[in-house]
């Protein structure tokens, strides 16, 4: 059932000051038609994470280890034209900033036809015919064929975006924070879009976003990054409602909810640098519940009830428990 | 869509307009230097009358030929005579050339035409595929060769690199003529030929510096999220760089490569027509100034600046269709 | 306190130079110090005054910049070969020969280790006699065609290369940062006028413009500088511009705004500050183009006659390549390393005051 | 690449100092013959072929119409389409040319009598006639409307009056100057000028701006058959070309001249004239004393040593603003023995130059060697000698540093062009030989124009204008002491020079008066100096006067080196090595 | 549309009389920005960032502005903190009208009023140390003393969670919720009693987030201070405020107690934005 498999993945940025551990030892699995999310703050390694499973990676950065199995093969062996040949055919892509993602100077028809001619080989009329319907679906008149990116609205260009990913039928859509920078009006909007479209195509999707309320609303499961590493990983009920790790527990403790007032209990400190990152758990500078031991043991990943995985030491014990249930009014 | 084209009519009338206003200010200077200029057109033939030692009385030759050129009147009315005469095409007479200046540089300015047409050619083709080439391969052997190469070419003092050539080129090699022969017929392919040093005084220069501004340019757009789209897409990296990169890359590039042509362009033509005997504006110029042949001098700087200015002026209008984002301006 | 006690120390330290350079150019009859010497003093308070104390004093931003910039080898090697040059600018005439000093039993000498053959006519038979002459220890470099030094002459002419360079972009720099602030911060009809201006000077051929100026007003060293700084700051504004364009419009300016900070405040305590990085990058970037622009001019034959910069050297070799090239190609060589060397730096100063490249 | 204005030193224009085939204008010795074409072609053909181009220096010609030129190159080009009416061979002998005959000169000195071929004719076929020299002298270059530059050569002053010589047309190919005052010199001046086509000039006549711009006569279209080569095209600060005149009225029997093309190529940089001639591209240039060794050893290029008319000296000033010490004749002495000739020539020209001490040089007719004071070389280049004079003037030497009367040290400036390498040389050396006497020398180069404004031209208290020559009280506007400048010689005629060292000389910049040389160059142009010994005489005793009152140093007659290639045969080296350039040919 | 629009003061929109003391009054305030389309064409559009607005705050109160992007929630900002000029309308700091203000006067209102911006990187000058940047405020309200100066920007540093040391460091060596935290001293500095905070969190993590709206909070009840919460966030407006207003098209839609507008929305935007924002409920699905 897993159409993608990440195991062990380790993307490192080789700069001048240092190495940047982005995505350290990151395992996680994606089942057909499900939409996974990937949460984190800034830093946490999620995007490096997707950018890796394409290989997409820029220099200086490096994927140094694990492996990305795409229908039980490895994405790593490929050769950079065989890799060519799954971007946007079978794994698809949309990123953050629709207005920067999109090439300014070509018209919107163009970037969404070019997929087409180069994995499907389409001719110009068929590709422009396929273009409009695409436009028609996602809600863009056909007039807009021969825009350009900065005459459409930041929810129009995300609308683009998707367009370009479903062009040729992707198994897979990874999204990448795509709606962060949108108005939250559009942004139900364009999830709305997004959700009927994976529904119709039964895609699977690799949802990356920091806004945990998107998480409640369209994720199946969830992968909780932090500092690259892999906190827990769980359903999306599990989350919510179990969250075994303090870091989760932190994070749904700090959110302040629409619906009622509740008290904030924020996460102490900063986000770690990722030069250096803190030894042990990663988590254990920011951690309420740390111990002397999570300072020299990396906590592995483990089961804790069925399909929710916690990478805390102390992911059973009843303070976090507590803390998990009892502190959120 | 009309609205559209009125804003980009609108524009280039606004440019237009305000070449006109800096027309005007290159025409008050050029004015103003021209009266500057310790000799007035009656120098010529006092230094004529006064050389031959025998003329005592001066005073009454100078006000005879100033009433004969005008000079006698004020200042304001010679600054309309002055504009008057230039909007008829009459930039005066060359007292040292005994030609009127438009004949003198109507036969002349197709060899400087010549030599900064093939530079640029030859500094845009090879300085734009170094640059992207060493972009695209940066922090690798090849990159850092191209950088400190393209220092080297900006260092190095043009006229010093046309006397080595010479030196080595035509004299101890002979592959070259030592001068630039004005009967073989332009474009020719012994023209071509005996351009071939001059080209590579003016044009490594430029070369150099194109493939700097290329390579940082071409950097900064491979940094660009629209690059990683079009990554994801699964375009082949040819593509990628030529269609995504490259024609934003340009963008820039454009207008530093105009911003050179009044900068470093004119006075490299200028040291290199020297050196090399090419009787291009330059050469004229520089002889007219040691024959105090001011009209000349003037025009050949008013020429020099009209250029850039309608260069400029068709850079502008030029990016209103290469650059979509300009037409809102 | 400090800024305005600073500010104060410099008015009197100006006001005294300025009152020295009057009674020596009015009462004194030997003249202290030539023009060109005021401004250099001048120059060098200035920049005491205005960065290297401000260096001294943001030590830890200095040292931040340091670690930026030395991270960049081309760079280190620029500056390397550039305090090189400074030191030998300075402490070189002490240990040279006079560079002025003329004698011609030792004339067309090759550098050390060369040897080249020099005939001279004699008129009563009619015919060449060859001698061959060698380098000596006494001339390391050679000779010119009047028994100079070239040494010396290069030691001097890296005076002048770099009092050109630094003089004539400090004058660039300030009327391009006077001309781009004021243009950016007072907007409107200043804005337009100053711009429009700034167009008008950047269509000109720059070379052809200095060239015929330079002819017209004569070829004398100080004025060659104040030619180059007078027509050469547009680039300065440019940049100067729109780097306060979009500093007057970031949050921090807002910020000292919302705070009551008046104009002159915002311009020299932020504005300023926050060019400036950008200010020393063109300055190192214009500074070989400068020197270059002086070194074609002398090549041409425009160069202040009575001044040995490399470009005169160069002019005086260009003519017997062949014969006593190291006249020539030494100055050539030296105007070649010196530029690569700014270029170098400023590339890697570039890099370092880079916002892109900040956290 | 020299700064000199050209048109300054237009004395200079008078005898040819050219790069390549000095065609020209030199000045010669009034003995003429009447020389037959003495060609002596050596057995075999000589085809017509080939190419032969000059290497000429940066500057070009500014006019083809040549009554308004006053530059060599100018009038170089305009020779090369038109002989004129004689020309001078090496040993300074008339050739004739467009003349038939030798000049009449009248017993009395008063009219010259001139007989043009009757085989010349223009290029639309009309003859040229006496009338089209009548017409231009009187219509064209003696008129009010054209600043002829010299119409004082044609001028008399008769019964205190200025007025212009009588030229009248006595039959079609005679006509005669006719003057009422005795001038030996005129000659030459009478037989060195073109003509114009009157049919043609007659149009622009009285219109200086149409004559200006005429364009029949800015092109040399008119030249017929009066000169070897015809024009082909003008690119300017590039090349003047030349093709071979089949019509050549000289070249009927021989079929001369035997080049089918000839180029005059400017260069920008002596360097690149230089590397050309190396690599071959072009067939003759000058080249720099320093570039001889190498040319010699060269196969294929051969080097002309030839001897010029100009000299180089140091002047000094006289006016109220130089130092008053020059204005002591023991003083100019001094310094003239300190300064030594021979190690001038020897470091500066590289031996290409002779000591000068007067102003005619050697290969004039005039020289005299005997009686010359001959300062700095020999027994006369002795600086104690000079500190003893010098201490007989007043001046005494304290710790090798020369003082005045008042106790002062003496410094003095000394100002020459710059970009003249030759002249920036010769500055540095006197301010090393000077300190052999205490004189603290200071150099200033400067450009020319700014040194003829600011230091050479000078006016009198309260005269508006300034001149090169406003009296005695007159001054220049900034001060100097000495200078360093060049002037030629008319070989023929140096009686011309009196307009630098006669007392009102339009060129006397420097303040020199001395009634008897003024009485000298007074007599030179006078009737007893028709006799040439007579005359010879007068310049001897000019030449003495002059080298030992010393007006200025006089220190070098340069030479001027040629290289030409090897191909190139028929060439007679000389001081007018180009007068017979029509019978040159190549050899392969 | 039903909905009226009005302009001006209606108290029957806030509901019931308002007894405590007024702060700050907003009194048909309007800006407006020509936009230039074509070259002879000039002004001919405008864009009406604040289209006559009047809003009041109280002492001691918080009030949220919430609205989208660009609809001139921020404008209106630094029109009250005098950072661009209205075209029209009047702005009453203490019955004081603002908008007359100058010199002297001008400068105690600064004291008065402060601002706290969205992006804590650009809202610090990169070459000043932050003990300068938070300084400036008193330098330029005259407190010369470098010492006296140097004493309180420790406390003010002190205050907002960062320590005395940090007094000579620059901006870049901070993360961005610590130099939010010293924008947040800096306006501090002059002890204000209005503070304009410009979405100020929104740039930040989440984690962090919740750091800096606590300190918000603490510090208010401090300093006895009232805010001017801008964001776009519904959720933190219903954490920080007890008033809100809900600006469309520079326009205020909606305005009254957070409760009432979070519970019972009139105006059809409001709810348009109250049913977009995500809930943090797997179980209240709505895709």
């Amino acid at each position: 059932m897993n159409i993608l498999e990440v195991a062990g993945l380790k993307t490192y940025f080789f700069t001048r000051r240092g190495t940047v551990l982005a995505v350290d030892d990151v395992s996680f699995d994606l089942r057909k038609g499900e939409v996974l999310c990937l949460v984190g703050e800034s830093g946490s390694g999620k995007t490096v994470s997707a950018l890796s499973i394409l290989g997409l990676v820029d220099s200086p950065g490096r994927i140094i280890g694990g492996e990305v199995m795409l229908d039980g093969e490895d994405l790593r062996q490929y050769t950079p034209r065989q890799l060519r040949h799954i971007r946007g055919k079978r794994i698809a892509m949309i990123f953050q900033d629709p207005k920067e993602s999109l090439n300014p100077v070509l018209t919107i028809g163009e970037q969404i036809m070019e997929p087409m001619k180069v994995h499907l080989n389409l001719s110009d009329k068929g590709a422009k015919e396929k273009t409009l319907l695409l436009l028609e679906r996602v809600g863009i008149p056909k007039e807009r064929l021969f825009s350009y990116p900065h005459e459409l609205s930041g929810g129009m260009n995300q609308r683009v975006m998707i367009a370009m990913a479903l062009a040729c039928d992707p198994e897979i859509l990874i999204a990448d924070e795509p709606t962060s920078a949108l108005d939250v009006t559009t942004q139900a909007l364009f999830l709305k879009v997004l959700m009927d479209l994976k529904k119709e195509r039964g895609m699977s999707m690799i949802f990356i976003t920091h806004d945990l309320g998107i998480v409640a609303e369209i994720a199946d499961r969830v992968v909780v990054l932090y500092a690259g590493r892999v906190m827990e990983k769980a359903s999306v009920w599990q989350i919510f409602e179990n969250p075994r790790h303090p870091y989760t527990i932190g994070l749904l403790n700090s959110l302040p909810d629409i619906v009622k007032k509740k008290k904030l209990i924020p996460i102490a400190g900063q986000i770690p640098g990722l030069i250096n990152p803190p030894s042990g758990c990663v988590f254990h500078t920011r951690c309420r519940f740390a111990q002397d031991i999570c300072y020299r043991v990396v906590p592995p990943e483990e089961e804790v009830e069925d399909g929710h995985f916690s990478a805390c030491l102390f992911r059973g014990s009843a303070d976090i428990i507590k803390a998990s249930q009892g502190e959120r009014i | 869509m009309a609205g559209k084209k009125a804003s980009m009519g609108g524009y280039i009338a606004r440019r237009l307009v305000y070449s006109l206003l800096i027309a005007w200010g290159i025409l008050t200077i050029t004015f103003l230097l021209l009266r500057l200029g310790p000799g007035s057109p009656a120098d010529k033939y006092l230094a004529n009358i006064a050389a031959s030692g025998r003329v005592r009385d001066i005073a009454q030759v100078q006000a005879a030929i100033d009433a004969r050129y005008g000079l006698d009147k004020p200042l304001y009315l010679q600054y309309v005579d002055y504009i008057s005469n230039l909007l008829h095409g009459n930039l005066g007479w060359s007292l040292s050339t005994s030609l009127p200046v438009t004949e003198l540089l109507s036969k002349h300015w197709i060899y400087s035409f010549e030599l900064i047409f093939l530079s640029t050619v030859f500094a845009v083709l090879i300085g734009v595929s170094i640059g992207i080439y060493s972009a695209v391969k940066q922090h690798t052997k090849a990159d850092y060769a191209v950088t400190v190469f393209s220092f080297m070419g900006i260092s190095i003092p043009n006229f010093w690199l046309g006397i080595m050539l010479i030196l080595v080129f035509s004299v101890k090699l002979g592959l070259f003529k030592t001068y630039y022969d004005t009967s073989l017929p332009l474009f020719s392919l012994g023209n071509l030929k005996a351009m071939t040093l001059p080209v590579i005084t003016l044009g490594s220069g430029m070369l150099a510096g194109y493939s700097r501004y290329v390579r940082s340019a071409t950097l900064d757009n491979l940094r660009k999220d629209f690059v990683r789209t079009a990554r994801a897409k699964g375009l082949p990296e040819r593509t990628v760089i030529l269609k995504h990169v490259f024609r934003n890359a340009m963008l820039p590039v454009i207008t530093i490569i105009m911003l050179d042509l009044s900068g470093v362009v004119f006075g490299g033509a200028y040291l290199t027509e020297i050196i090399f005997g090419i009787p291009g504006l330059g050469r004229i110029s520089f002889n007219a100034i040691f024959a105090d042949d001011y009209a000349v001098v003037v025009a050949v700087t008013l020429i020099g600046a009209m250029v850039t200015l309608i260069f400029n002026l068709l850079t502008d209008i030029a990016y209103t269709f290469l650059d979509p984002r300009v037409r809102y301006v | 306190m400090y800024k305005i006690s600073r500010n104060l120390l410099f008015a009197i330290v100006i006001s005294v130079i300025i009152a020295t350079m009057a009674l020596d150019q009015f009462a004194l009859k030997e003249k202290l110090l030539p023009p060109l010497g005021y401004f250099y003093v001048f120059f060098s308070v200035f920049m005491l005054f205005y960065f290297v104390y401000p260096l001294y004093r943001n030590q830890r931003l200095t040292l931040y910049y340091w670690e930026r910039t030395r991270k960049n080898k081309l760079a280190m090697l620029g500056l390397f070969f550039i305090v090189f040059l400074i030191i030998l600018a300075i402490a070189g005439p002490f240990f040279t020969a006079d560079p002025n000093y003329v004698n011609f039993e030792e004339k067309n000498l090759p550098p050390l280790g060369f040897t080249t053959s020099q005939s001279v006519y004699d008129r009563d038979t009619g015919s060449l006699r060859n001698a061959e002459i060698r380098g000596t220890w006494k001339h390391p470099l050679g000779t010119d065609d009047k028994g100079r030094d070239i040494l010396a002459m290069i030691v001097s002419g890296a005076r002048v290369s770099l009092q050109v360079g630094l003089v004539a972009t400090f004058i660039a720099l300030m009327i391009g940062t006077v001309i781009g602030v004021s243009s950016a911060y007072f907007g409107g009809a200043v804005d337009n006028v100053l711009m429009r201006f700034t167009d008008i000077m950047m269509t000109f051929p720059f070379f052809l413009l200095l060239v015929f100026i330079v002819f017209i007003f004569g070829a004398d060293l100080t004025l060659i500088i104040l030619i180059i700084g007078v027509t050469g700051w547009t680039g300065a504004a440019r940049i100067v511009r729109s780097e306060a364009l979009s500093l007057r419009t970031r949050e921090f300016v807002l910020a000292s705004r919302a705070l009551g900070a008046s104009d002159t405040r915002i311009i020299f305590r932020h504005l300023i500050p926050n060019v400036m990085g950008t200010l020393i990058v063109i300055a190192t970037l214009s500074i070989p183009g400068v020197i270059l622009a002086e070194a074609a001019l002398s090549f041409i034959g425009l160069g202040d006659p009575t001044v040995a910069s490399w470009g005169r050297i160069l002019n005086a070799g260009q003519d017997n390549l062949e014969t006593t090239w190291w006249v020539a190609v030494e100055p050539g060589i030296m105007l070649f390393l010196t530029v690569l060397s700014f270029n170098f730096l400023g590339d890697g100063l570039r890099d370092a005051f880079d916002p892109r490249s900040e956290l | 690449m020299h700064l000199n204005r050209r048109e300054f030193l237009k004395i200079c224009a008078r005898a040819g100092l050219y790069a390549g085939l000095g065609i020209g204008l030199s000045g010669c010795l009034s003995k003429q013959k009447e020389a037959p074409q003495n060609v002596t072609l050596p057995s075999g053909l000589h085809p017509v072929k080939g190419t032969y181009i000059d290497g000429a220096s940066a500057g070009d010609a500014e006019t083809l119409n040549w009554a308004l030129a006053a530059d060599n190159a100018s009038l170089n080009y305009v020779s090369l389409t038109m002989d004129g009416l004689i020309t001078y061979d090496n040993n300074l002998n008339v050739q004739l040319r467009w003349l038939a005959e030798p000049v009449k000169v009248s017993g009395d000195g008063l009219t010259y009598t001139l007989v043009l071929r009757d085989d010349l004719y223009w290029g639309d076929g009309k003859p040229l006639t006496s009338e089209d020299f009548v017409y231009t002298f009187k219509n064209l270059l003696l008129s009010d409307w054209l600043p002829f530059n010299y119409k004082d050569d044609y001028q008399e002053i008769v019964n205190g009056k200025k007025q212009y010589v009588d030229i009248v047309a006595v039959d079609r190919q005679t006509y005669q100057f006719r003057r009422q005052t005795v001038y030996p010199d005129f000659f030459y001046r009478v037989t060195d000028l073109w003509a114009y086509p009157k049919h043609i000039a007659q149009k622009y006549e009285g219109n200086l701006d149409a004559f200006t711009q005429a364009d029949e006569l800015n092109n040399l279209r008119y030249t017929g058959n009066l000169g070897p080569y015809r024009f082909v095209e003008w690119v300017r600060n590039d090349k003047f070309v030349v093709e071979r005149n089949p019509d050549y009225y000289l070249g009927k029997e021989n079929g001369a001249p035997f080049f089918e093309q000839y180029i005059e190529k400017i260069f920008g940089t002596p360097a690149a004239r230089q590397a050309a001639l190396e690599a071959g591209d072009i067939t003759s240039t000058t080249l720099d004393p320093l570039q001889v060794g190498k040319f010699k050893g060269m196969k294929g290029i051969d080097v002309y040593t030839n001897p010029t008319n100009g000299y180089e000296a140091l002047f000094w000033n006289f006016r109220k603003n130089g130092w008053e010490g020059l204005r002591k004749k023991e003083v100019r002495e001094a310094f003239a023995m300190s300064i030594g000739k021979d190690s001038l020539i020897q470091s500066i020209y590289l031996g290409f130059a002779d000591p000068a001490f007067s102003f005619i040089p050697r290969p004039s007719p005039w020289f005299v060697e005997t009686g010359l004071g001959q300062f700095g070389v020999g027994a006369l280049y002795n600086k104690e000698e000079a500190k003893k004079k010098l201490a007989s003037a007043g001046y005494m030497q304290k710790d090798n540093v020369l003082l005045d009367a008042g106790g002062n040290p003496v410094k003095l400036s000394i100002i020459t062009n710059s970009g003249n390498k030759v002249r920036e040389s010769i500055a540095f050396l006197v301010k090393q030989e000077l300190a052999g006497i205490g004189v603290d020398v200071e150099i200033r180069l400067l450009p020319w124009t700014t040194m003829l404004d600011q230091y050479m031209k000078n006016k009198a208290p309260g005269n508006k204008a300034s001149g090169f020559n406003n009296g005695a009280g007159a001054v220049s506007e900034k001060p100097w002491d000495m200078c360093i400048i060049g002037f030629s010689t008319d070989l023929n005629a140096p009686s011309g020079s009196s307009v630098v060292f006669g007392s009102d000389g339009g060129l006397n910049m420097f303040g020199y008066s001395n009634p008897k040389v003024d009485e000298l160059f007074k007599k030179a142009q006078s009737k007893e100096a028709l006799d040439t010994s007579v005359r010879k005489g007068i310049y001897a005793g000019l030449s003495t006067l002059i080298s030992e009152d010393l007006p200025a140093d006089f220190l070098a007659f340069p030479q001027s080196n040629i290289g030409i290639s090897a191909k190139v045969k028929g060439i007679e080296p000389g001081i007018s090595m180009g007068y017979n350039s029509y019978l040159w040919y190549f050899e392969e | 549309m039903p909905f009226p629009r009005f302009c001006g003061y209606n108290k029957s929109i806030t509901g019931g009389e308002d007894l405590s003391e007024k702060l700050l009054e907003i009194r048909k305030l309007k800006k407006y920005y020509p936009v230039q389309t074509g070259f002879l064409s000039r002004h001919s559009d405008i864009i009406k960032a604040v289209d006559c607005i009047s809003l009041d705050i109280n002492e001691g109160e918080t009030v949220g502005l919430v609205g989208e992007s660009g609809c001139g929630k921020t404008t209106l900002g630094k029109v009250i903190i005098r950072l661009e000029e209205p075209a029209e309308g009047e702005v009453l700091f203490k019955g004081m009208n603002i908008l007359s203000l100058k010199g002297g006067e001008m400068k105690k209102y600064r004291r008065e009023v402060q601002m706290i911006f969205q992006d804590p990187s650009a809202s610090l000058d990169p070459r000043m140390t932050v003990g300068n940047s938070i300084g400036e405020a008193l330098l330029i309200h005259g407190m010369e003393d470098e010492r006296k100066r140097m004493k309180r920007v420790e406390e003010l540093l002190n205050e907002v969670g960062l320590e005395a040391g940090d007094y000579s460091r620059y901006p870049h060596e901070f993360s961005g919720g610590q130099k939010q935290r010293i924008g947040i001293a800096r306006a501090l500095a002059l002890r204000p009693k209005l503070i304009i905070a410009d979405e100020p969190v929104s740039a930040l993590d989440i984690s962090v987030q919740a750091q800096i709206l606590n300190l918000l909070t603490e510090l208010k009840e401090e300093y006895k201070m009232s805010y001017l919460f801008i964001a776009h966030n519904m959720a933190v407006i219903r954490y920080l405020c007890d008033r809100v207003a809900v600006m469309k098209a520079g326009k205020i839609v909606e305005e009254g107690e957070v409760e009432e507008i979070f519970e019972k929305p009139k105006h059809p935007y409001t709810k348009a934005l109250l049913e977009a924002a995500p809930v943090l409920n797997p179980h209240v699905r709505r895709l």
